[in-house]
């Protein structure tokens, strides 16, 4: 690694585009190695008592598990996801002009809140399958704008399937049924909820699909002319 | 300032007194002197009560009584059309769109949609809050046809 | 949901001479008048329906009419019975 | 039910179909027994806004129009119409219609510096005349001017024209469809020899692919875009691609959308003739018949004052017009430098998208129609950019056949009709003639039956040199008819509004509504407005289109045709043409300019009784013959036999319009192409019989960049331009309380980054501030407008939020037109909390968590 790619505004000019950032792998382990406690872990060791060793299992199980969750925590945050070009430019760039991004109340909703299930279990499944993401990241498999529009309806359509599946869960970490007063939604949104949301006749990703995206192509999609 | 209260009376008077309320004059006609910075007005709230607003005319497309932010009318999709298809109706309870929009330019009646009129907010647009800069005097057909049912005559204010 | 009533109006193209007989056939159907234009060979025809889908099919059956070169919608309005006056488009 | 109410509609129902269908329905066939009072009156008219010229049936009753729909019969719209359209009902009754003369008065009697206070037109006729007659005598004609519109009608820029020119003789006459499409018109004259496009609207219906070049014609153009719609989703391989300098609703419908860094068009433009030329794809055969080479002078400046530093520095600054004859070979050179790599790098668009473009120009087997407005012709170098699109359809032999040409789409209802072919501009006359030629000259005074070397041969000042010459006290009469020019000239605050306040100078304004411009004139004169008066309008496919008076003007309200031959009875040939003229002519003397004008033996030789019974006609009823039919005979004998023959005047009160060159009873759709332009011979294919050797010339010009662009300091490129809703300076759809309603203020479009790297949030008052002022405005990060990141977006439509205080007077060197959509700003918050740190780069973060 040359000290080049840690300054790469300067050689960039204006019309450069974006300097290529290290891939996700090296970023994670950079960051992985900077931390203190992981360098004073895997330096060489002399000879312990048992007692310790037990001791020192126990601890550095803890430390381990923290270091997981770290990490886990650490991709799970927006910054994290739009570090990609394929994220900012695409998704992420459509995500700003919406009202999930920036609203009445300053509430705003980043990638994993709607993208990553909040259960520890659900979660790591999501992320195993963010595995793949990565692999398409290291491969280019979204390059260009076009890639990305071309994948779009197969994209959406695995998200619809996970949230129609979970009864929308990602959703409901902040709307919840429960805490919806109809007297402060208009009466065509009232009138809807009463009818095919309180009844679990719909869930919500049934009839809110495409707000903080565009759709991809809608032919053939149920509810859609 | 003394001339441009002035100029405002003047022209209140010379114009009809009432017709147009005194602040909102630059928006208008621009500030006086034109030179004079001017402070931008707040952005307006959609209407968004869903309650239908009478036409002015029988050829008036309706104006839309609800939010329409952020919805797709593109090559991909007719957000519009999910609730005013006729297919869609039922469910949402929105108005069917008119059967003139089933006609083609040459027309035929089609059995959806036609093409030309995919662009739904082109004629049908939403509206917001803001209080109207000046009173329109346009007379509604009925107030000449039927005046004895509208007391108060022609002023329809 | 309460009633609504549609009135619309066509233009029935036709064959010129085929028009009285065409004009007396749409006149039997219900809700449908003709007000002129038998001698142009265009129809002024008034529909009144309960429904908008009923103005379709209505369309569709004037245009099977044998003579009949088109029907053209021209004009659509509804409205419900004893509406009250609604917030006026003009302020 | 309420029956009465049912019947009513169906009355309407019935009226509106038989108007239609142009049926009369007798009386006694109406079943309905509704009686008289329920009938409303319909006749045809076009749309009062913009340049497509949909026709419309307007419903009176008692003296005042109740109704507007769509004509069904006309062919542009076949009964559609935009939002606007249809509340074209409202524009004439917003409450504040100006119904008196206004002048600035002082202790009874005209000051300039007093208030605007109601006088008689007597009193304002007078006070102006003897204005004119002074500057007439102390500084001659060229001190006396006039700002026209591309929305008279074509009889009153008819009136104006020959007003200044022969009445007067100044041609210091500019419509302000300068602003709008000179670049257009210009490059049209130097391309063909003849202005306007050779297709029309009917390529909508043949084309496989529509090039939209910087154009949203889903806002701008609605009903020409329900056309192009229609194609596409009904046709399984039509295309759209167009370019832009931000994402809107037009990209949101088109295939490609491609965003290009402000200027960079000529740079795409050059690189699609150079794949064309390096991929074999010239069809040579087509060339070597009909195309002359030529090559432009370049580094022509921007147009601004002559001591400006960039004019200054420029080489061609005052030869910019010229061009050099040559051939395909050195075209092809400089055509070369425009690689891919170039075209990417200078416009940011992906290289994938530019082939797809370059591509479809170049397959032989693809029809396409390249549609541009505002995005080319308000650009420093927009008689290039015009230039560049022809060159690509010459090139490629894609013209003036059903679905393959250029069209040049118009903002206005009339800049066609009125400001181009009427001949209103400062350097033209009727029927494409110029003023600096002689033999044209001598060829209208024949016409217009005057004595010979009358008119003026010097060409006069075009819109923004207006507003310097008024500045610079130089210009001191000045007319403004049916604009609201202190709104929508650019650079308002330096370079119109001081010339407006010289003390030197009367300002007069027409209008009907106080507008920005009326409040700072010293006169102001209540104006008719559309139906108000008998009229007529030419589209952009030179379709020309004619409507009668249907209702009455209010109060003391007059047409500006009636203002400008009622002004003209104030003064004699003695008092404004020269001894010498008079002394050869001297059949000429003691006559006013109303009789040598108006009351000619031609502009006066049809009665009252050929008016229509079932109209009023103001002007011929207080003029005692029929005006308007009186100066259309004698206006279509200009270009009668060279290519701009038009109808009678009564075939157009009949017809939805009709496409000039009118031959023989038949319009013309294609011009230039055997078969279907009478012009052509037989034989030949084709003929662009407007230049003399029959040959179209491709002028070849390079890449320049724009006059001013985003630094250090202003950082921000500002494009401004207009909304669906409203239209222009928004002095008509303002009043109209649901388009008001629907679009209340400007805005300013932003990337939603930008916006955060200034701590800015969606609504917030900020500062946009250029070199030449500020003014104030709100966010808006959402909305139909998507801007990329440097690029923000303004509509000029709100009196409150001036955005031209802030635009650049930077015209194109050759067509002299504004360049509206590229200066530098920068944003400012309007507050700016004392120690808040600015984050440098965008904060992305979601909710904590």
């Amino acid at each position: 690694m040359s000290g080049a790619e840690t300054t790469p505004n300067l050689t960039g000019g204006p019309d450069a585009g974006t300097p290529r950032k290290p891939n996700f792998i090296v970023r994670l382990w950079r960051w992985f190695m900077g931390i203190p406690l992981v360098r004073v872990a895997l330096s060489p060791t002399t000879t312990f008592s048992l007692a310790f060793l037990t001791l020192g299992g126990f601890v550095s199980g803890v430390i381990f598990w923290g270091g997981f969750n770290t990490v886990l925590e650490a991709t799970n945050r927006t910054e994290f996801c739009v570090g990609c070009h394929e994220m900012k430019n695409n998704v992420f760039e459509e995500l700003q002009g919406t009202i999930h991004f920036a609203n009445r109340s300053g509430v705003r909703a980043g990638c994993p809140d709607c993208h990553v299930p909040h259960n520890w279990t659900d979660k790591i499944a999501r992320k195993m399958q963010a595995s793949k993401e990565v692999w398409g990241h290291i491969f280019g498999s979204i390059a260009t704008r076009e890639d990305f529009l071309g994948l779009r309806r197969h994209m959406a359509e695995r998200e619809w399937a996970r949230m129609s599946a979970n009864n929308s869960l990602e959703c409901r970490n902040c709307h919840t049924t429960e805490a919806m007063d109809l007297t402060k939604q208009n009466p065509r949104a009232a009138a809807a909820h009463e009818r095919f949301l309180f009844t679990g006749d719909r869930t919500c990703i049934d009839c809110h699909k495409g707000i903080a995206h565009r759709l991809p192509d809608m032919t053939g999609v149920p509810g859609w002319h | 300032m003394r001339p441009r209260l002035l100029i405002t009376v003047m022209v209140a008077a010379c114009l009809g007194a009432g017709a147009l309320l005194a602040q909102d004059a630059p928006r208008l006609r621009g500030p006086e002197p034109f030179t004079q910075e001017q402070a931008a007005p707040p952005m307006q709230r959609a209407v968004t009560n869903d309650v239908r607003v009478r036409r002015n005319y029988p050829d008036q497309p309706p104006l839309i009584p609800h939010a329409v932010e952020g919805y797709a009318l593109d090559l991909n999709a007719n957000k519009c059309m999910s609730c005013h298809a006729r297919r869609f109706t039922e469910q949402s309870q929105a108005p069917m769109i008119s059967v003139t929009h089933y006609q083609d330019r040459e027309g035929n009646t089609l059995g959806g949609l036609a093409p030309r009129r995919y662009a739904c907010m082109a004629c049908h647009v939403p509206q917001t809050e803001a209080r109207p800069l000046v009173e329109n005097r346009f007379i509604d057909m009925d107030v000449l046809t039927e005046p004895e049912r509208h007391p108060g005559g022609r002023s329809n204010r | 949901m309460p009633e609504e009533f549609h009135i619309s109006s066509l233009v029935v193209h036709c064959r010129r001479e085929l028009a009285p007989s065409i004009a007396g056939r749409i006149g039997e159907m219900p809700g449908m008048e003709v007000h002129g234009g038998v001698e142009e060979g265009k129809l002024i025809v008034t529909l009144e329906t309960v429904t908008e889908s009923e103005i379709v099919e209505r369309l569709n059956v004037v245009q099977l009419i044998n003579g009949v070169l088109a029907a053209t919608l021209v004009f659509h309005q509804f409205d419900k019975p004893a509406q009250p006056n609604l917030t006026a488009g003009n302020a | 039910m309420d029956l009465s109410r049912r019947d009513v509609m169906k009355a309407q129902a019935a009226a509106a179909a038989a108007a239609a269908a142009n049926v009369a329905l007798p009386a006694q066939a109406q079943n309905i027994n509704v009686g008289d009072e329920l009938r409303l009156k319909w006749d045809k008219a076009p749309c009062r806004f913009c340049g497509t010229g949909c026709g419309v049936m307007v419903g009176v009753k008692d003296g005042r129009v109740v109704a507007t729909h769509g004509d069904m019969r006309a062919e542009v719209n076949r009964g559609l119409n935009c939002v606007k359209g249809y509340f074209l009902s409202k524009i004439m009754y917003g409450a504040d219609r100006l119904t008196r003369p206004l002048m600035r008065m002082r202790n009874g009697r005209f000051d300039k510096e007093g208030e605007l206070q109601p006088v008689s037109w007597d009193a304002a006729f007078d006070t102006m005349a003897a204005h004119w007659k002074k500057i007439l005598r102390e500084k001659g004609p060229e001190a006396i001017g006039m700002f026209g519109s591309g929305q008279w009608t074509m009889f009153e820029g008819y009136a104006a024209s020959k007003l200044m020119r022969a009445g007067f003789r100044s041609n210091n006459l500019d419509p302000n469809a300068r602003h709008c499409m000179a670049s257009a018109a210009v490059t049209f004259i130097r391309t063909f020899g003849s202005d306007e496009p050779m297709g029309c609207y009917d390529d909508f219906e043949n084309a496989d692919a529509f090039v939209l070049w910087g154009s949203n014609m889903a806002e701008m153009h609605p009903i020409l875009w329900t056309r192009i719609t229609d194609r596409r989703l009904s046709r399984e391989h039509v295309r759209i691609h167009t370019l832009s300098t931000y994402e809107h609703r037009t990209t949101d419908l088109s295939d490609a959308g491609l965003i290009f860094k402000p200027g960079s068009d000529l740079a795409i433009l050059n690189y699609i003739a150079n794949h064309i030329i390096r991929t074999g794809a010239v069809n040579r055969e087509f060339v070597e018949k009909h195309v002359n080479f030529r090559l432009a002078n370049t580094d022509i400046g921007y147009g601004l004052r002559p001591d400006h530093t960039l004019e200054l520095r420029a080489q061609h600054a005052n030869d910019a017009a010229v061009s050099h004859a040559s051939d395909f070979d050195a075209y092809a050179r400089l055509m070369s430098e425009y690689t891919l790599d170039r075209a990417h790098e200078l416009s940011g668009v992906p290289k994938s998208q530019l082939e797809a473009l370059a591509r479809l120009y170049a397959d032989p087997k693809t029809k396409v129609m390249s549609l541009w407005t505002m995005g080319f012709n308000q650009h420093v170098r927009g008689v290039w950019a015009n230039h560049m699109i022809y060159n690509i359809h010459l090139l490629t032999g894609k013209i003036s056949e059903p679905g393959n040409g250029p069209f040049s789409l118009t903002g206005q209802p009339s800049a066609c009709g009125t400001a181009r072919e009427v001949g209103c501009f400062a350097h033209r006359l009727p029927a494409d003639m110029q003023v600096a030629n002689p033999d044209h000259r001598k060829l209208v005074e024949e016409i217009w039956k005057l004595p010979s070397g009358l008119l003026p041969a010097k060409v006069g000042y075009h819109a923004v040199q207006q507003d310097r010459m008024l500045k610079d006290g130089k210009l001191n009469a000045y007319w403004i008819m049916c604009n609201n020019n202190l709104q929508t000239a650019p650079n308002t605050n330096n370079e119109t509004y001081p010339g407006y306040r010289n003390p030197a100078n009367l300002i007069v304004c027409s209008d009907p509504y106080p507008t920005v411009t009326a409040m700072a004139a010293d006169i102001v004169l209540p104006t008719a407005m559309w139906v108000e008066k008998e009229g007529a309008y030419g589209n952009a496919e030179r379709r020309t289109q004619f409507w009668r008076q249907l209702v009455d003007a209010p109060g003391e309200a007059r047409s500006d045709l009636w203002q400008l031959m009622e002004f003209s009875k104030r003064f004699t040939t003695d008092e404004v043409w020269p001894a010498e003229i008079l002394a050869a002519s001297p059949e000429y003397r003691g006559k006013t300019l109303f009789d040598v004008i108006f009351r000619n033996g031609q502009v006066d030789s049809f009665p009252l009784s050929e008016l229509s019974p079932a109209h009023n006609n103001q002007e011929a009823k207080h003029f005692g013959f029929y005006v308007q039919k009186g100066i259309w005979e004698e206006y279509i004998r200009c270009g009668a036999g060279h290519g701009h023959d038009y109808a009678p005047f009564d075939t157009y009160h009949e017809a939805r319009g009709l496409r000039w060159p009118f031959v023989d009873g038949k319009e013309t759709r294609w011009r230039y192409r055997e078969g279907h332009d009478p012009y052509v011979e037989k034989g030949s294919g084709i003929q662009f019989y407007g230049n003399p050797d029959k040959r179209a010339n491709l002028i070849g010009a390079p890449y320049e960049p724009p006059a001013e662009t985003p630094d250090a300091d202003y950082d921000m490129w500002l494009v401004t331009g207009r909304v669906l809703e409203h239209w222009h300076s928004g002095s008509m759809t303002l009043r109209v309380p649901e388009l008001y309603k629907a679009f209340p203020g400007a805005v300013l479009f932003m990337h939603p980054e930008d916006a955060q790297r200034r701590g800015l949030h969606r609504g917030q008052e900020v500062r946009i501030v250029s070199r030449r002022g500020e003014i104030r405005s709100r966010v808006e990060i959402r909305g139909r407008n998507r801007m990329p990141r440097g690029v923000v977006f303004v509509p000029f439509f709100d009196a409150s939020q001036l955005i031209n205080k802030v635009t650049l007077d930077a015209t194109d060197p050759i067509s002299k037109q504004t360049d509206y959509k590229k200066c530098a700003v920068k944003i400012v918050a309007l507050t700016t909390p004392a120690s808040a740190p600015r984050p440098t780069a965008p904060d992305v973060r979601g909710a904590p968590r």
